[in-house]
């Protein structure tokens, strides 16, 4: 089995996916639950080991069918890719525990649908070659479509509408780019892309770096990158809490391919086009924070406050790949992991604060007592002081970090303005928002038939994300060492290039 | 008229020796293996199938039936001339018309071939066949049916009329017995 | 003939984007469709053209390259999974907005739906 | 000769697939449109036939069949639709 | 570990006293007092060692690879300030205990105010200094809750809001400033940067990382014109006002001015920031203060003024400045916190700080009355007390600096002025309150408070005292501690003595004395010309420019993220027309080297239908029916595309999937309106025919650029192993179920989950059902026309025959399990047409989820067969055997996984199109009797 | 001399399949229009199909009838989708050409 285990994150979802589609998971609510969320710690587990083996053997290289690579299809488990698989069934965990308080039953297939879509995230990051991760894109994406209308209403419809037909159009750009290359490359092995990057020469040049740039476009799509971000406010607003926490993970897919491709294949050695969306990346990811910390203080409910937080974080992170030098990825991987982890919980706190306010749910304006001040507000302080990046939770560790490794960078003087203005702007939104949901009220609770108590499972998957925030701080140091280990990993271009196509030997 | 096969495992003798040709035409073979296949294919089909077929008459005489196709194959080939010609020819030559041909013909199956031949054959082509279940009350058994044909040169009305139901519709009431 | 091929891409890219950029939801998919049939005769050209090469061993002296087809096959289906879903949301999107304007907004036609 | 032949035959079988284009363009009515869809499918069946014998290979010959399969089934389709709106009640 | 424990104690304590809800209040109070007072001890015992000179230092590695971690130091300043915020702490907590009233939490109120303590702590005994900034913005965080302790006081959220904003906006400049420090000296170690002076003022980032840290230092020590969040925070309850403005946050900002004294202080730019700002606040505050009728208001301002006297001294380019500095931070500190629990009291006994109200209070609480006077006393800097020695080194200070050349001399003059002020605002407070005739209105009938309630005070107002007559005793050591290390080793000859003999700053005190009460008796007049003047609000502008901004924000997004599809495509697709063409001009010339093939004629026409039919669907794409007929005019052309260009397979999938989504669109036609009204500008029309033909160009040429140039690709493989290692001749095939089978999997798993969203979609939908067509014509009266039922019946076994042909051949010839997949569904979905759902439901009991399952599962099991070989997923396998009739036949584990693909494909398209269906089955339709 | 016959088997069907075209835009009227399609091309596919059969089973190894099957199909299915065309055609009351005989043979669809 330990050969398999770098498959495992894909079979596993897969399987639980399939099977619960089955009598007597796809009659019975109550095994239905009990079984997804099983299966949903079961994959952690398995991604946990999986990581276990890649600390202590190196990169794992899969080659499915025993095709070796360029031919076949591989899978490629290193530090980073495992790390951010350990992340998603995290949250597979989670979410699929979260809607089981009832959630789940405000539409068909939730956690079929769920674990589809964990197979599309896991997959992305493990595949290493270009078109399967056109695949799993498609994967995580038709899942996320339909868990974008799960339980919801008409906004919700018309901005999953607007979500799709923009994503199709994503998928389309998306074949272009792999066409180009392909025409140029004659492969579409990312590692063997990118020795024959590093060998084109003449008007191939430029032809290559079409597909490039589209393969930007894409990904800025997918990672809700300016001018390319304009989807995401109302789609995770509008989504069932849950599903948006759920897809916290899937604009980190775009930034992960962006490391991807544009370190391995159009990194250092690719010659003339060696970092050729670097300063593309870097105006971006600025624009992006710009807008998202605007979209912070103009936010009207919680919900669509953690969506602007996402913006903010997105840009930030792909600002950190930007620089494209090993500590900044490694940052960048730090950052990752914390904003993703905060962001999600923020959203299921936008949900219970929303069920304890009745008809002003997560509006963020005086409206009925909450509930459950205690619990809700001590969680709700935590993810704060995270997201905002006050010590001593992860936050302020990631904040001093890109800070640090972004000081030397060009234009460094551009970035750091925007971004402590920006923080300011985050600290001034979301203290506005707690103090309003949890102080400004008009004394009145709500009848108890109104009323939803946060409930076992609820708080459980809540904690998980919470707690994250002081452990992440409190072993910073080990993490950090472990982000720089995988930064280097993934900037090791002959490593990479050698151990995929000679199968990890 | 017949509705039910002699053998159970073989409701549509003619369809499953269709099918058997078939088999072995796509196959361009005629190797032993194909030839298993084909049969086993002809028998599952039809019996997997069964259920999406209502229930029509079976041909009760083969020779004739083989014959009534020669016939229509040879009538198709005129037929298309005889298009061929008004088509090329001038357009205020022809005398287009709606005809309204009576069937003694009841069950759908026969009817359907009778339709199909009717359009294949003489400058005709079957527009409706009425009435329209839909216009019978639930249950109730219609009168009388008509096939609507539309004739793209049109001389003598009643002699197209019989000349269908003499050339096409009594053959396959003898071999539908019915 | 090279050429040909190229200019019939750009023409369905041409009317795909035009589609895709109109405000109903119909005429989007129309347009999503076709750009989709650009995109395959794209992917499908980047193993170059060739003729009565089939990739099918016995067939031929020399083979087309049958990658691109393969990648085609699959972008065919899955483009076809996508299209059926939007156009059961768009479907969705009517019931629910009362217009199959993509910004939900309702215009007079929309008021006078016939039912 | 076969090649001149056949040559001659793609040209007629072109030909009527303009005449087609041209009755789908015009019309006038929906009906219309779709007898020449429906009668372009056929051609097309021609054309692929012609491609295989100018090729000298039968590995076309399941496009052509299919078409002969699928065409009837869309034309049904459209036509049902235009009598009924709802084609699958 | 010593180290560590003073500030860890007091977290205990915090953590302690948060879990005391159970218990009495005294309890409670002593259990909170515990761990300080041991800290205190601990500090203590330490305290010898520091005055002698030693600087304790400890460390805990924490995150090494980020030069952060837990690094202690324990020096002069350090101690000084550990003195004062445990010292003045403890009195806070004791003085608590009576002001609380009993429905208000004491130990929510002990638990914050030690996590307050501790982050003070962990400030002023920082040897690193992101470990100063992590403590610094601890005390933002806890600042914050203690000032919004009485929450459900608008007050307080504002006060509390306003102070987290400003000093957290200072936190995030001093961070920056420190990260640029460390990045100068390559430590983030104080020990480094303290001794890096010269090394850090040649830098060229110093004045950045200069203006950045004073940046914090002034929001927190409310320097001008940050002041305004001090005043609104004594919405807190007054012990922690108390505390606030005594030893503790406020005094953060000071604290940091003197430890990065040795290290940033002696430039110009120092100098010019800090002492102007300095005396700037110092007066401002001072004026203001002199007009405040609220108690606290008075002291708050009194306290912003101090600060800017010890911010000007601090700048004043003297060694001796900063020991007065230092001094006047103890001094204030003492008589600080005493007049604000003496405030406390006051509220407490009268329900009031309005000193409007408050009159003759001496007859109600003489004894509160006299410390409290003291203490104002000390304030004005009356001799005798500690305010008035720090006072005269700060006179004596201002006329040795040669600060603004020649105008030197009026700081020194502005500083008696200020002096006055205060002198004034201090007699106000002793006056108006205490005498001043009889009280007005007062809510309660005061009296002297319980007894223990004075003994903070008292202990303070000692303490101004006995360092007021013998300082050299008290302070002299901790003085030279605190001076060592804000020096830096060096410091000047001082001595601190009540009497210096008659010189100039005596004068000026005199002068301050004097002016003060002359102010006082004459405030009439100034009342009267401070009332004329126009009254800013800082709060009100704070609030107004917040919400200007949210307001300007909101409008931003809105025009931004206006919700239109239209324009998010259309940005999307300028983005790509960008970068798809800007290297298209880079290229040196477009065509490859390949030599063209001719057009003939066939493909000619076929070209011709192909770009009719794409530019009629656009034309008529108003007329949906219409233009879906010159849609799959299109496909059929792609497809005979496909044929021509040697892609067999690609033909027949081509072929399927296009008829299925015309029937698909069709379908969904039913739902939607048939005819799409007009609505698009022509301007917007033509910008969208410019920005299309752009991309259609663009994406042509690179097809051309692509299609005309040699290449060779991995392809070779597949051709050459296709058969020997695949076991098939159709090489799309094989590469399909195997070489890259893990696509296919996928694939049909984006098919299988698109079926299970749609049937969710479908789900309860509310329907809107035309009972005519676009032209108003009713429908149709039969439903399943005669023929074709009786047809369709008759090819469905053929169609299923078709389609397991085509399934079993593919691997060797063109076809395979999703071509057979769509065969089989259109061939069912065309009796779904004949037959309609019903009919088909009662002869069709299989549930097309589980269809698709099935079909996933087998595909995913024959990829798992692999494993029991111990081969990786998805290892094909394949053999020859002689079949008994049969002959020579292949098995190839292959074929299985295609059976899989069928039966996903088939479930998925069925479930699709027949859940479609479905909706209506039931559904009367008007002009149909039925 | 096989060349011969699919030569002209060839020749017949291209015209067969042609003249259904130009009936389909010759007629004046829907209806009319119907009957080239429906019926020449039959035929045309026919003999085109009879010609692609001879040809394989004369220039390859054994015999290849499979082409019976596409006449077979189109046999079963074009008078099917005539009569549903025309269906249409009444159900959208498409007015034919004024000499049009016994249009009172028409039943109202709706
Ligand atoms: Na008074
Ligand atoms: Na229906």
């Amino acid at each position: 089995m330990m050969q398999h285990l770098s498959f495992l994150p894909i079979l596993l979802p897969m399987l639980a996916g399939v099977t619960l589609l089955m009598p007597p998971f796809g009659s019975h609510k109550k095994i239905r639950r009990i079984a997804s969320v099983t299966m949903s710690i079961v994959v952690f587990f398995a991604s946990l080991a999986l990581l276990l083996k890649v600390q202590t053997d190196g990169v794992v290289v899969y080659a499915i069918g025993d095709w070796s690579a360029p031919f076949g299809i591989v899978l490629v488990a290193d530090a980073l890719s495992t790390l951010l698989v350990c992340l998603t069934t995290l949250l597979g965990v989670v979410c699929t525990l979260y809607a089981s308080a009832g959630d789940d039953e405000k539409g068909s297939f939730f956690h079929p649908l769920t674990h589809f879509l964990i197979l599309g995230v896991n997959g992305a990051f493990l595949t290493g070659d270009a078109f399967n991760l056109f695949v799993f894109f498609e994967v995580l994406l038709i899942a996320s479509y339909s868990l974008l209308m799960h339980g919801g209403d008409k906004k919700n419809t018309r901005a999953a509408l607007q979500y799709v037909i923009m994503n199709l159009v994503g998928s389309a750009i998306f074949l272009i780019a792999l066409g180009v290359l392909y025409g140029v490359l004659g492969t579409l092995n990312m590692a063997d892309m990118a020795q024959q990057v590093s060998q084109l020469q003449g008007d191939d040049v430029y032809l290559a770096k079409i597909g490039g740039l589209l393969l930007l476009v894409v990904f800025a799509l997918k990672g809700a990158l300016l001018p390319l971000h304009l989807w995401l406010p109302n789609t995770y607003a509008t989504a069932m809490p849950v599903v948006a926490a759920l897809f916290a993970i899937m604009t980190k897919v775009g930034v992960y391919s962006m490391m991807r491709v544009y370190t391995l294949i159009f990194g250092d050695e690719a010659g003339e086009l060696s970092h050729m969306a670097q300063s593309w990346l870097w105006w971006f990811a600025l624009a992006t924070i710009a807008v998202g910390a605007v979209g912070v203080l103009a936010s009207k409910s919680l919900r669509k406050l953690t969506a602007n937080l996402v913006i903010v974080s997105v840009g930030t992170l792909v600002a950190l790949v930007a620089i494209q030098t090993v500590e900044a990825s490694a940052a960048a991987i730090y950052y990752l992991i914390h904003s993703t982890l905060v962001t999600a919980a923020l959203f299921l706190l936008a949900d219970l604060i929303g069920r304890q306010r009745g008809k002003y749910t997560d509006q963020i304006t005086a409206g009925h007592a909450i509930m459950q001040p205690r619990l809700l507000g001590c969680c709700f302080l935590v993810a704060a002081v995270t997201v905002i990046g006050m010590p001593p939770l992860s936050g302020f560790i990631a904040k001093v970090w890109l800070l640090k490794e972004t000081l030397h960078a060009n234009y460094a003087f551009v970035f750091w303005p925007l971004y402590l203005i920006a923080s300011l702007a985050v600290l001034v939104g979301v203290t506005k928002a707690g103090v309003t949901l949890f102080w400004r009220h008009q004394n009145t609770v709500l009848a108890n038939n109104e009323q939803q108590g946060v409930n076992l499972p609820q708080i459980i998957a809540l904690l998980i994300l919470i707690v994250a925030a002081p452990l992440m701080s409190i072993f910073a140091g080990p993490l950090s060492e472990y982000a720089l280990g995988a930064a280097s990993q993934l900037h090791d271009f002959n490593d990479n290039i050698d151990m995929i196509l000679s199968g990890g030997q | 008229m017949r509705l039910e096969a002699k053998f159970k495992f073989l409701p549509t003798p003619i369809l499953s020796l269709l099918l058997f040709i078939v088999w072995l035409l796509l196959n361009n073979s005629l190797s032993a293996g194909h030839l298993v296949l084909a049969t086993v294919l002809a028998i599952v089909i039809p019996l997997m199938t069964s259920p999406f077929r209502t229930k029509q008459p079976l041909v009760i005489k083969p020779g004739l039936a083989l014959r009534h196709l020669l016939l229509v194959l040879y009538d198709i080939i005129t037929a298309n001339i005889q298009v061929a010609v008004l088509i090329l020819g001038p357009n205020k030559k022809l005398m287009p018309g709606f005809v309204k041909v009576p069937l003694d013909l009841t069950q759908s199956m026969p009817i359907t071939i009778l339709a199909s031949t009717v359009s294949l054959t003489p400058g005709t082509v079957s527009a409706e066949v009425y009435p329209w279940r839909e216009s019978l009350k639930t249950g109730e058994e219609p009168a009388a049916q008509y096939l609507l044909i539309h004739v793209l040169n049109l001389e003598d009305e009643q002699a197209l009329i019989n000349l269908i139901k003499t050339r096409y519709e009594a053959p396959l009431k003898e071999i539908f017995q019915c | 003939m090279e050429l040909l091929y190229a200019a019939c891409v750009g023409l369905l890219v041409f009317c795909g984007v035009f589609l895709i950029l109109r405000a109903r939801t119909f005429p989007i998919v129309l347009g999503l469709t076709m750009f989709s049939y650009a995109v395959n005769l794209f992917l499908f050209a980047s193993g170059r053209l060739s003729i009565n090469k089939a990739a099918v061993l016995g067939y031929s002296a020399d083979y087309a390259d049958p990658l691109p087809q393969a990648f085609v096959l699959t972008a065919i289906v899955i483009g076809f999974a996508m299209t059926a879903f939007v156009v059961i949301l768009a479907i969705r999107g009517r019931a629910d907005l009362g217009t199959d304007h993509v910004d939900g907004e309702k215009t007079s036609q929309d008021k006078k739906v016939n039912v | 000769m076969l090649e001149t032949v056949i040559l001659i035959v793609f040209a007629m079988i072109g030909i009527s697939l303009l005449l087609n284009l041209w009755r789908l363009l015009v019309g006038p009515s929906t009906p219309d449109r779709i007898l020449a869809l429906d009668t372009m499918y056929i051609n097309t069946i021609a054309l692929i036939i012609l491609y295989g014998m100018s090729f000298g290979t039968e590995l076309y010959f399941e496009a052509a069949l299919l078409i002969a399969m699928l065409g009837f089934v869309s034309t049904v389709a459209v036509c049902k639709y235009l009598l009924r709106g709802d084609i699958i009640e | 570990m010593t180290l560590l424990w003073i500030p860890l104690l007091s977290l205990l304590g915090s953590i302690i006293s948060s879990r005391t809800g159970k218990l009495t209040r005294n309890q409670s109070t002593t259990l909170s007092l515990l761990m300080p007072v041991i800290a205190l001890i601990l500090t203590i015992t330490l305290a010898p060692n520091v005055f002698a000179g030693a600087i304790f230092r400890e460390s805990f590695s924490w995150v090494p690879l980020l030069g952060i971690d837990l690094a202690f130091r324990l020096d002069g300043l350090s101690i000084l300030f550990v003195f004062m915020i445990l010292g003045i702490g403890i009195l806070v907590i004791f003085y608590a205990r009576y002001y609380l009233s009993s429905n208000d939490s004491l130990p929510k109120l002990y638990a914050y105010l030690m996590l307050f303590m501790t982050a003070m702590l962990g400030i002023v005994m920082s040897n690193n200094v992101i470990q100063l900034w992590f403590f610094w913005e601890l005390t933002s965080i806890s600042s914050f809750l203690l000032i919004s302790y009485w929450w459900h006081k608008p007050e307080a959220r504002k006060g509390a809001t306003m102070a987290l904003t400003i000093t957290g906006g200072g936190g995030l400049a001093l961070l920056g400033g420190l990260l640029l420090l460390g990045d100068m000296v390559g430590s983030y170690n104080l020990d480094v940067i303290l001794v890096s002076k010269e090394l850090i003022q040649a830098h060229a980032w110093y004045e950045v990382s200069l203006i950045l840290i004073l940046l914090g230092a002034f929001t927190k020590s409310a320097q001008f014109p940050f002041h305004f969040w001090l005043p609104h925070a004594m919405a807190a309850p007054t012990p922690v006002s108390a505390y606030l403005h005594s030893a503790t946050m406020v005094k953060a900002g000071i604290f940091l001015l003197a430890r990065f004294y040795p290290a940033l202080a002696g430039t110009d730019l120092w100098f010019i920031l800090v002492s102007l700002t300095g005396l700037a606040t110092l007066l401002f505050a001072a004026y203001v203060a002199l007009f405040k009728h609220d108690l606290k208001g008075l002291l708050a301002y009194s306290t912003i003024s101090h600060l800017g006297l010890i911010t000007l001294l601090f700048g004043l380019d003297t060694k001796l400045a900063a020991v007065a500095a230092i001094f006047h931070i103890i001094n204030h500190a003492t008589f600080k916190a005493s007049l604000f629990m003496a405030t406390g009291i006051i509220d407490h006994e009268t329900g009031t700080r309005d000193m409007r109200k408050l009159n003759g209070m001496w007859r109600f609480m003489p004894y509160t009355a006299t410390l409290a006077m003291v203490a104002a006393s000390a304030m004005a800097g009356v001799p005798l007390l500690n305010g008035f020695l720090s006072k005269e080194m700060f006179f004596a200070e201002t006329l040795h600096q040669q600060l603004l050349g020649s105008m030197s001399w009026l700081i020194p003059v502005l500083a008696t002025v200020a002096g006055a002020l205060a002198v004034a605002y201090s007699a106000r407070f002793v006056h108006d309150v205490f005498f001043n005739g009889d009280p007005i209105d007062l809510p309660k009938q005061p009296s002297e408070p319980p007894r223990y309630m004075r003994v903070p005070i008292e202990i303070l107002v000692a303490l101004c005292l006995v360092v007021g007559i013998f300082p050299n005793f008290v302070v002299d050591d901790i003085l030279k501690a605190a001076s060592t290390a804000v020096l830096g080793g060096y410091v000047p000859e001082f001595k601190v003595a009540l009497w210096h003999g008659f010189n100039l700053p005596l004068l000026m005190s005199g002068f301050a004395v004097i002016g003060g009460l002359l102010l006082y008796t004459q405030r009439r007049h100034l009342f009267a010309f401070q009332a004329s003047l126009p009254t800013v609000n800082a709060k009100q502008f704070f609030d107004d420019s917040v919400y200007n901004i949210t307001k300007w924000c909101q409008h931003k997004i809105n025009t931004i993220e206006n919700g239109s599809l239209q324009r998010y495509l259309v940005v999307m697709f300028i983005l790509v027309l960008f970068f798809a063409g800007w290297p298209l001009f880079e290229m040196s010339q477009l065509i490859g080297q390949n030599s063209a093939t001719p057009v003939d004629m066939h493909n000619a026409i076929g070209a011709a239908l192909l770009m009719f039919g794409a530019i009629s669907t656009v034309i008529w794409y108003r007329s949906r029916v219409v233009s879906l007929l010159m849609l799959s005019v299109v496909g059929l052309m792609v497809s005979v595309a496909f044929t021509r260009f040697s892609a067999p397979d690609l033909a027949l999938t081509q072929l399927t999937v296009e008829v299925v989504t015309i029937i698909l669109l069709m379908l969904a036609l039913f739902f939607l309106p048939q005819y799409t009204q007009k609505e698009s500008s022509s301007t917007r029309v033509l910008r969208d025919l410019g920005i299309s033909a752009a991309l259609g160009i663009i994406v042509g040429s690179i097809c051309y650029a692509l299609i005309t140039r040699p290449f060779e690709s991995i392809s070779d493989f597949f051709i050459a192993n296709a058969k020997t290692g695949g076991g098939g001749t159709n090489v799309v095939n094989v590469i399909l179920v195997d070489f890259r089978g893990f696509d296919t999997l996928g694939e049909i798993c984006v098919l299988g989950i698109a079926a299970l969203g749609i049937y969710k979609l479908l789900l309860n939908l509310p329907l809107l059902i035309p009972r005519s067509d676009s032209e108003g014509r009713p429908w149709a009266k039969e439903r399943y026309p005669l023929l074709l039922e009786s047809i369709s019946q008759s090819l469905l076994p053929l169609a299923l025959m078709v389609s397991f042909y085509i399934f079993l051949r593919g691997h060797n010839l063109p076809g395979g399990g999703f071509i057979a997949g769509l065969i089989t569904a259109v061939a069912f979905i065309l009796q779904y047409i004949a037959h309609g759902s019903n009919w088909i439901a009662q002869r069709l009991t299989i549930n097309y989820r589980k269809i698709i399952a099935t079909g996933i599962v087998i595909a995913l099991s024959t990829g798992l067969g692999s494993w029991f070989f111990s081969r990786p997923f998805m290892t094909t396998w394949f053999d020859y055997f002689d079949i008994p009739l049969i002959g020579k036949t292949e098995l190839a584990s292959a074929l299985v996984f295609d059976l899989g693909v069928y039966l996903t494909v088939v479930g998925s398209t069925l479930m699709i199109l027949a859940s479609l269906g479905k909706l209506t089955a039931n559904e009367p339709k008007d002009g149909v009797h039925s | 001399m096989t060349e011969w016959i699919i030569s002209i088997l060839l020749l017949i069907g291209g015209f067969f399949v042609l003249v259904g075209s130009i009936g389909l835009v010759k007629m004046p009227d829907f209806f009319m229009r119907l009957h080239g399609p429906t019926k020449a091309t039959t035929l045309g596919m026919a003999s085109l199909l009879t010609a692609s059969m001879i040809f394989f089973s004369s220039t390859q190894a054994g015999w290849s009838a499979k082409e019976v099957l596409i006449s077979l199909f189109l046999i079963l299915t074009a008078p099917i989708s005539g009569y549903m065309m025309i269906k249409s055609a009444i159900h959208h009351k498409l007015d034919h050409i004024d000499r049009t005989s016994g249009k009172d043979n028409i039943e109202d669809d709706v």
